[in-house]
């Protein structure tokens, strides 16, 4: 699966948590916290959204790795199993 | 199990019923020579020999009385009409004398009787060949009124039918006859008068019997396209009328379609919907609709048959304006 | 056969021949054709064909006038043809058309031609006695000569209606002809499995009712014992059972295998096909050429294939008008 | 060039299994010749040929059972005048659809005399369950009947905005109701409020535990711990689970604990998560997912809306320490939890680092006194400490 396409499911699972958010002007090296407002609920839902799209595990220990949109983009690519698919 | 069609059903049933029980005769307009209008009774003749299966002359009021007295006399007549359309010739019969005898001879007599006839439109038979009455003899108190869907109630319905002590009228909707099902001929005896919910739903209930139940089946499948879940029950039998299953069921969906192939007024739907007016009026968040026949004499020509008969478009456009 | 006998057959001249010879083929070659297109599903539903019977509705519908009517059975082509109801209206009602004589409401056993008296062909058996018995009320409380001609097969002899209507006629005296065209067969059960007393024109007699039997492949015979019918019963004589035995070398109809005779049956009864038996016998009277039967055939051909043409062409009924028949306007 | 087809041989026929030519290719045929047998439902069948030729091909196999129409075999006619070749294939029209649905229109009710109100009988029955005035119910149904759903939607509209009337959009309403009730609490409650700091290291490490062996869809945040926490703390002190009305303190028998959720795009609502005290954490957490979900979708429960025994809030996300709230009346408290941030914490004499957070309690003092607000704060703090007994 190429970085494009799990850029845009990132994206999209944002959209689904924060409707109201402008998802074209998102910066991808800014925090994502700093653009649309998401408290704890959302970050989980944020997260299960992932784990749906793309059947991969993410551990909280790993949450610091997905501040920005690149870093979450980053981190997805690099999971071994994402590249089996 | 074994794969076979409704109208093999139907035979393996009369052959077992033939087969197990002296007392049990085949009798009716061509079913010995000719092997049944719609084969049914094909092969019967030459197994089980024209006294136990009788072609009689085209006297429909004379061989169903005939049925009648040789059922008071002991016997088990199993009288065939070949459809419901002549059957009108031996209403006389079938309201004065079958459905009264036990009640007028003060319980003495029974007229343990089964009579089969098919029924329904479709074929382009014109106006005189493709009647629905069932809905007529569901108004008879003294019988039993059955509408088989299935393979599987094809031939259950008709053996039960057999140990009633009062008629037993089953219609056959004559575009069933081809159709294909699984079928367990050992199955024990069936509750005969207990509706079926063939499809679970929680936004509409569709309630039908006999020929429309295919039709009433795709519907659903259409609805839940539109996000529609409907519910659709199979009366099995029209009299007596399973309520308590149907009312359970409008209990949750709050809203109901009634599908019936006789012409609407004093239809048997007409009859549903008085039930449900009766005793779901606190549930009902719309008026139960009716998909019915026009009500014209079947016409010949295709097209205008096809637009005299309920169909699934009809369905499914009564089914979203009573949820709306 | 009981009285009064048919003696001889009245003579007949070349002009009327080669009329009764045209009027039996228009109707053998309109069945041909009419069992080609079923077969190719331009005529659907039930088809019940006449072929082997032309002569009982040729020879009997000349003793009928005008202004006389007419019941017929599923079994009518021949009679409406007979009748004069033209070929191609025919056609068209049996593709279900607006132009058909029944705008497509009725198809091949239900056939209605107002202006010409014709009411009807009857889809249950026994069905049409009734009714040929209230028209003949009707006709004669309205004192006119007008006979009613009520066609009917040996299956309806069975039927509880037969005897009811055979009793009501005999009883008030009503000018109906009962022409039972007694092809030996109900659907599927020969005639000796479905009557107790075979020879129909005896069953007359327990009404008080006149009645004879003619051979139903001779069309002069038939002819001339339904003239003879007719005027006894327009003189005010009562009803008259005339039994036509005739014989279909087709089966019941087109869903009918045909398991109940054998082919030997139908090749024996061929030999007295009435279109041949009528040929050789105006051949042997000098009364047709060798120029006439092609010359014929030819003029049956082409209105055959003029029928089919204007049945394919005409047009549906629209659906709109679905409901339109089903009352006359509403009372004024 | 003829061509032979299956026959239609009978009403109810579709297809036909040929059993054998009668012919051979190069056989002369001529109208009336037995061609072929066919097998039907019915029986077997001698079945004629209509135009007279010579077979050229045979295009099915016996033993092949084909549809009514299919082309059997192709007939050459010999010379004889070309014959109107088979009648083409007359199609009916498509069934044009019917004018109008086979179910018949409602009838238009007319109104007589004193507008009589158009209402279905299973909306009249819950329209007096929610105690709701039908004719205050707008009907949306065909001819403007009132169905379950209009009912449905003025129970929810009742609970945002109580007495508003004529706002035009949502939010605006929803702001002017948060404001009335707010005004009311200030004027009418004599707040107090107590503060204190709890340690959250074992609550966060059982949390981090949990977590491993939790599927993602079943993972907890450390919120629900504290809810827990407050569920539990207030079987010590349940004067602060109990409601003020007309004058009087009236107790309640079971803790539904109201949680404060702001809406996207603004306003908040307080819906109650029933039972708190007597839920599992992962009970807890579902239903707090649930709850969170509905609230932004707009489908709350007015049951949900009306019957909080006491609110929390936690607004430690949005980077504030420390929470004094306004009492959401009935209810006679509240609780606020501030962010978690590591602070200097002496433990046993040393100096160390541990995460803490600040819990405060705002409390009504005609209902209870500081010192019971501060056992009900202390009981939060211990329970947190004891994370596996919640």
């Amino acid at each position: 699966m190429t970085k494009e396409k799990i850029r845009e499911i990132v994206l999209r699972a944002l959209g689904q948590i924060a409707p109201e958010a402008d998802l074209a002007q998102f910066k991808p090296n800014l925090r994502i916290r700093d653009q649309v407002d998401l408290d704890s609920m959302d970050m989980l839902n944020f997260i299960i959204a992932l784990h749906k799209e793309l059947k991969v595990e993410i551990p909280e220990a790993d949450y610091p790795k997905l501040l920005t949109l690149d870093d979450c983009t980053e981190y997805l690519a690099s999971r071994q199993e994402l590249l089996a698919k | 199990m074994t794969k076979m069609t409704y109208r093999e059903a139907v035979r393996a049933a009369l052959r077992k019923a033939l087969r197990s029980d002296p007392l049990v005769f085949l009798m009716g307009e061509d079913v010995g020579g000719y092997g049944g209008a719609f084969a049914v009774s094909h092969g019967l003749l030459e197994e089980f020999g024209p006294e136990r299966v009788r072609d009689t002359p085209l006297s429909e009021s004379t061989f169903v009385g005939a049925g009648i007295g040789a059922a008071l006399g002991g016997m088990r007549p199993i009288v065939e009409i070949m459809t419901v359309n002549f059957s009108l010739l031996a209403l006389d019969q079938i309201v004065n004398n079958a459905a009264t005898l036990r009640h007028m001879s003060g319980g003495q007599f029974n007229v343990p009787l089964v009579v089969r006839m098919a029924t329904g439109g479709g074929r382009q038979l014109a106006a005189q060949h493709s009647h629905s009455f069932e809905g007529w003899y569901a108004h008879i108190p003294g019988i039993k009124v059955l509408t088989p869907a299935t393979v599987p109630d094809a031939y259950g319905m008709l053996l039960t039918a057999l140990g009633e002590p009062d008629p037993v009228f089953i219609f056959e909707h004559a575009t069933l006859y081809a159709l294909e099902g699984e079928l367990d001929e050992e199955a024990a005896g069936m509750n005969i008068t207990r509706a079926a919910v063939r499809r679970q739903g929680r936004d509409v209930t569709l309630i039908t019997y006999g020929g429309s139940l295919g039709k009433t089946l795709e519907a659903a499948r259409d609805l839940a396209e539109a996000d529609i879940e409907a519910e659709v029950i199979d009366l099995r039998a029209l009299r007596p009328l399973d309520t308590p299953t149907i009312l359970e069921s409008v209990a949750k969906t709050h809203h109901a379609v009634v599908v019936d192939e006789g012409w609407r007024t004093g239809s048997f739907a007409a009859e549903i919907c008085a039930q449900l007016m009766e005793k779901a009026f606190d549930e009902l968040d719309a008026p139960v609709m009716r998909v019915c026949s026009e009500e014209v004499p079947m016409p010949y020509a295709k097209h205008l048959e096809d637009a005299a008969l309920p169909q699934v478009k009809n369905i499914v456009a009564a089914a979203k304006q009573t949820v709306s | 056969m009981s009285t009064p006998s048919i003696s001889e057959r009245l003579p007949v001249d070349r002009e009327h021949a080669l009329f009764l010879l045209r009027e039996m083929l228009r109707i053998r070659r309109f069945e041909e054709k009419a069992a080609e297109l079923y077969s190719l599903q331009k005529i659907r539903g039930f088809l019940h064909l006449y072929i082997g019977e032309e002569a009982t509705g040729v020879g009997s519908m000349q003793a009928f006038a005008q202004d006389d009517a007419i019941v017929a059975t599923y079994r009518e082509h021949g009679h409406a043809l007979a009748r004069g109801i033209p070929a191609r209206v025919l056609m068209a009602e049996m593709f279900g058309k607006a132009t058909g004589c029944s705008h497509g409401h009725g198809g091949s056993m239900h056939f209605f031609d107002r202006s010409r008296r014709f009411y009807g062909g009857y889809a249950i058996v026994g069905g049409g006695l009734p009714i040929a018995v209230g028209l003949a009320l009707a006709d004669k409380l309205r004192d006119r000569q007008s006979v009613t001609a009520c066609y009917f097969g040996d299956g309806a002899v069975a039927e509880g209606e037969f005897h009811e209507s055979l009793n009501l006629a005999a009883l008030w005296k009503l000018p109906v002809v009962f022409l039972c065209e007694n092809n030996l067969y109900a659907m599927g059960t020969a005639l000796a499995r479905h009557q107790s007393q075979t020879d129909i024109s005896a069953k007359g007699e327990s009404y008080g009712i006149a009645s004879s039997a003619v051979d139903g492949m001779d069309v002069l015979a038939v002819e001339t014992a339904t003239r003879q019918a007719v005027e006894f019963v327009r003189r005010g004589n009562g009803p008259f059972l005339l039994e036509l035995r005739t014989y279909r070398f087709r089966a019941h109809s087109m869903s009918d295998p045909d398991l109940y005779r054998t082919k030997q049956e139908i090749e024996e009864w061929k030999k007295r096909d009435p279109l041949l038996l009528f040929q050789a016998e105006l051949r042997q009277g000098k009364l047709l050429t060798d120029s006439d039967t092609p010359r014929i055939e030819a003029e049956v051909s082409a209105e055959i294939d003029e029928a089919v043409r204007s049945a394919e062409a005409g047009p549906w009924e629209p659906v709109e008008r679905l409901l339109d028949d089903v009352q006359g306007p509403a009372a004024p | 060039m003829a061509q032979f087809v299956m026959p239609q041989l009978g009403a109810d026929m579709t297809a036909g299994k040929l059993l054998a030519w009668r012919k051979k290719v190069g056989d002369p045929v001529k109208r009336g010749d037995i061609i072929a047998d066919v097998e039907t439902d019915k029986a077997d069948i001698e079945v004629e040929v209509f135009s007279a030729g010579v077979i050229e091909k045979f295009l099915v196999q016996p033993g092949e059972k084909v549809p009514v129409g299919t082309p059997l075999a192709i007939i050459r006619q010999e010379g004889a005048a070309e014959t109107t070749e088979s009648p083409k294939e007359l199609t009916g029209p498509a069934s044009p659809a019917p004018a109008t649905p086979l179910a018949v229109p409602l009838p238009p009710t007319a109104p007589l005399g004193t507008p009589r109100l158009h209402i279905s009988p299973a909306a009249k029955k819950l329209a007096a369950h929610y105690g709701l005035d039908p004719a205050s119910i707008t009907g949306t149904g065909p001819g403007g009947r009132i169905t379950l759903q209009d009912v449905e939607r003025a129970e929810q509209a009742k609970t945002v905005q109580p007495e508003i009337e004529g706002q035009p959009d949502r939010q605006a309403r929803m702001r002017h109701a948060i404001a009335l009730a707010m005004a009311r609490s200030k004027r009418e409650i004599p707040h107090y409020y107590l503060s204190t700091t709890i340690e959250m290291t074992r609550s966060l490490a059982w949390i981090a535990q949990a977590n491993l062996k939790r599927s993602v869809e079943e993972r907890l945040v450390y919120g629900v711990l504290l809810l827990k926490a407050v569920a539990l703390a207030l079987r010590e002190t349940s004067e602060l689970n109990s409601k003020w009305s007309d004058g009087k303190v009236i107790p309640n028998a079971d803790v539904h604990v109201g949680v404060a959720i702001s809406l996207r795009g603004g306003g908040l609502v307080a819906p109650a998560l029933h039972h708190a005290d007597r839920l599992s954490v992962d009970e807890l957490m579902k239903n707090f997912r649930d709850l969170v979900q509905r609230a932004r979708a707009g489908s709350l429960r007015s049951s949900e809306l009306s019957d909080p025994t006491i609110t929390v809030t936690s607004l430690g996300e949005q980077g504030v320490e420390a929470v004094f709230g306004v009492i959401y009346p009935p209810q006679v408290a509240l609780v606020g939890f501030g962010k978690i941030v590591e602070r200097p914490w002496s433990s046993e004499g040393q100096i160390v680092s541990r995460p803490v957070v600040t819990a405060t309690l705002s409390a009504d003092h005609r209902v209870s006194d500081g010192h019971r607000g501060a056992l009900f704060l202390a009981a939060i703090d211990r329970r947190l400490q004891e994370p596996d007994t919640l």
